[in-house]
């Protein structure tokens, strides 16, 4: 089903949703992030291993009760000042953490894929993470006694990413770097793209993984919708963007000002790159 | 030797312990730039992984950041995040992982997740990412973190990933499959475990470095090793290649993005 | 490290290891087990999802002492006229049983290639299967207390596939039906591939799947080395052979004359096909 | 009516519940015909997946094999057989799973693995395959079996995959996530479960067969539903259809393979 942007979020993200938005560092769904927090979507349980700037956005703009996640940083640069104000000083709202390593966070992905209650690896083993987080606990290996580690699986309300194409049938194409994605869709209860085209036939592609049109809810065009994350083949991560953001997000009153003017301001995502645009020229 | 910067001489040193075809899982920052420098000199059979899921990669300018496009572009294959982690580096097919922190203690022991208490915490640092589990399952680690009081400190905040624990086997007995942090490069030269204790020594020096401005970075009462090597200074060859590396990185990222409107 | 077939059968496949030929239906390593009966190997433990002709022929042949399996019939056809003459009647030799399900099989891969001792799923549950095989036991889930099925990691000794290509540097490409080939490769302690051609560089394709020349012991050029099964993209699946073969395999003399001419009588994958041409001609 | 043969029927009648876009996991024989007959006929959206891995496949012939070339080329993609089974039926995703089986008791538990004891078989079957989970997992589970007093047993020699275990809500209770059982189609008609006894009972005959004909064939006293229906005789246009793509395979299979040397 092919549907707005505005429309895809108004009718299948509500309050109170557990919503992982994945793609790692590539393909990360920033559109469909940005209309969240156009329609002022409140209690959210945001789930990501890498909550990456548009995570910082949603908490920063009141969006978030809880974050799953693994690794809150802006990558290559530093600091989201914005989850660190979260966290440290409970800003806007304080901000519960499920706090994992990228091993177990993909172990739960998996669990949740496959409709498992726990995920298992050998992790964790000699950290201080399971002391504050009830999530982690141990199995024994039914054959061989040992202890493993275990998480819940995570089955997201909503699971939204950002892909290069779509065929008229909705099958949906990603290649380059996956990250989580696949799994992060297949455990989804309801399971919105967004993508750069719909094409008449998917082209093959080293690595790509393809997600049958019946598990997706919503289809949505949405050229650019990853920037300033990329998407292999169509567009550059705009570097210079996330080290900007590092000053836009230091302080509270420049992160609101910047939000207000390209986010608020911006009726949807075209507004928001021209907005972007026409600051550049 | 041409007059160079510590993160270059640190970059080079960790880059001469990489030797023959090791497969290597890489950070980003000075661990991406020792390993594409030893892939560019001396070591052209190095493999490199990166937590993205890229295998194989040769990249020719550094990723700024963990899954940059020039990653999967120049890999032999990209796979899934969860098989990176669970058929690689859990699987035991990982021979170097590099790791860095904010903090690391006496025995390799460190900390990226916070500073202060965890609930009340001064400050909320980036968190685990990959580090647990690399430090549990490469065959070596090797950790790459300039020196201060602040960062190399007698006891940590928070434990993020397991050096030697407390020393003295407690890792090996723990059933830690990986064989722990063999390498710490910092900015005066390198620390090495103590056969015994497994406590991190000084083990060599850079040229121009010596014992007091180690033991002055170093928050714990650093021991020397029997035998204190020094560390050659940076061939032209290694500092050119190295710094070729960056000018292309610095011009390639400096490229204005093209918004796709 | 490219060798020829013999080579690395020789080199890599010991009396008494734990072998897996995987494919599933599609690039089934026919050369190799040639190869391995040729070289008399004796007292394997075989595994493989769907043991096909090629184990009927290697358990007929006296190669096996042990079958881990999940389904055990010729496809789209009926029996397996050896392994059901050497379960009922002990011929050539007793063959220990180590029966599954796919999806069970499917776990133990999985964890295998992970290096996790066990594999977790929820199957087996009203079946007679845990009853005869100590090999599946259950796991409480450490947050629900739910009881799930549990099957040890599968990590043979030598895994050996058919693919089609490898590039010059080792690295191989499959693509079309994988089945659990990419499980049984990684899970393995030796890996051996045979392919059909050795090129400049892997072409992109939908749904391939990517294996790294540092994981591969052994890349043995073999052009048809899955005949009668296919090489998707290279040559179809001889249907006719897969029915003529359950006239052969029925009866003990017809099977050892056909091996004898066929196999035992060809020095090579090469004469093997070259026989079955004149045969047919 | 056109005269038709009981497996073209059996067919036909399959094809006709499924209705709407379900997806189907199918087998290979005459639950493929019936899939594609319906695909072909008057469920074009119908989701076709094979336990090879191959989703959404629009095959122009028949499979021979469970992993013909034929299923992947028109896919509308391709998994590993590790994910069909956990990210896709285990997950719950599939609609409708069809089995065969050796043997079928009246509850709808299904052996497919030896006929006589496990440790000493009369007859050696080839076993389970994906079947325990498809009968676990699938919303709903279609058999389709010619009937004997050899195949519809009172007692099984094996129990491969669960149907209603003894009935009375046992399956229910014992936590499967699957409806079970919910039609056997044979060469006379079909059964159903009676809504307490979850025993399989006679629901509908093919128009020229007889409730003495089931009978006979049935190893335990077949009860007949309250209401017994009649099964239409196939259409031109259904029988047209199947019999055409019948031949389209018979056709495809017999061309000669070039042996690849």
């Amino acid at each position: 089903m092919t549907l707005s942007l505005a429309e895809a979020i108004e009718q299948f993200v509500s309050d109170g949703a557990s919503v992982a938005l994945e793609g790692f560092t590539h393909l990360i769904p920033f559109a469909a992030g940005h209309e969240i927090i156009r329609q002022r979507r409140r209690d959210l349980h945001l789930i990501r291993m890498t909550p990456d700037l548009i995570y910082d956005q949603m908490i920063g703009m009141g969006c978030a009760r809880k974050l799953t996640f693994s690794w809150g940083g802006n990558p290559g640069v530093g600091s989201l000042h914005r989850l660190r104000d979260a966290v440290e000083n409970q800003w806007p709202n304080p901000l519960q953490l499920d706090e994992h390593s990228h091993a177990g966070m993909a172990a739960a992905f998996c669990a949740g894929a496959a409709r498992l209650p726990f995920g298992v690896l050998r992790g964790y083993a000699g950290t201080d993470l399971p002391a504050h987080n009830p999530n982690i606990r141990h199995v024994a290996c039914p054959f061989t006694g040992e202890l493993l580690a275990a998480v819940p699986a995570i089955n997201p309300d909503v699971t939204i990413l950002h892909a290069q194409r779509a065929d008229r049938a909705g099958n949906v194409a990603i290649h380059g770097i996956v990250g989580a994605a696949r799994e992060a869709a297949l455990a989804a209860k309801t399971l919105i793209v967004t993508v750069e085209e719909i094409v008449d036939e998917l082209p093959p592609a080293m690595n790509a993984i393809v997600l049958p049109h019946w598990i997706i809810s919503a289809v949505v065009p949405c050229r650019g919708g990853a920037y300033p994350s990329y998407a292999h083949g169509h567009y550059a991560r705009d570097n210079a963007f996330y080290q900007q953001w590092d000053a836009i997000a230091r302080e509270r009153a420049s992160f609101l000002a910047w939000m207000d003017e390209h986010v608020l301001g911006a009726k949807d995502h075209g507004a928001f790159l021209a907005g972007l645009q026409r600051e550049a020229a | 030797m041409s007059a160079c910067t510590r993160d270059e001489w640190m970059t080079i040193a960790a880059a001469r312990l990489l030797q023959g075809r090791p497969v290597c899982f890489v950070g980003i920052g000075l661990p991406s730039a020792a390993c594409n420098l030893a892939r560019l000199t001396h070591a052209p059979g190095i493999v490199l992984i990166y937590e993205s899921g890229t295998i194989g990669t040769r990249p020719d300018v550094l990723p700024l950041s963990i899954g940059d496009s020039e990653l999967a572009e120049t890999a032999a294959c990209v796979v899934p995040l969860p098989e990176i982690f669970s058929y690689y580096l859990q699987a035991g097919r990982v021979d170097i992982g590099f790791l860095g922190a904010a903090q690391i203690d006496r025995h390799g022991n460190l900390n990226s997740t916070v500073i202060g208490p965890y609930d009340a915490p001064g400050t909320r640092l980036p968190g685990a990412g990959g580090a647990p589990e690399i430090a549990l399952h490469a065959k070596q680690v090797f950790v790459m973190l300039r020196a201060s009081r602040r960062s190399f400190v007698e006891r940590l905040d928070f434990r993020t990933s397991a050096g030697y624990l407390d020393g003295h086997g407690t890792r090996a007995r723990s059933g830690a499959t990986g064989g722990g942090p063999r390498a710490v490069i910092t900015d005066f030269g390198m620390l090495a475990p103590h056969t015994e204790s497994e406590e991190l020594q000084l083990t060599a020096l850079f040229a121009d470095a010596t014992v007091e401005e180690a033991r002055a970075a170093v928050g714990w009462p650093l021991q020397v090793a029997d035998c204190l090597e020094t560390i050659a200074a940076p061939s032209a060859y290694e500092l050119d290649t190295l710094r070729a590396l960056n000018v292309r990185t610095r011009e390639a990222h400096a490229r204005p993005v093209h918004i796709p409107l």
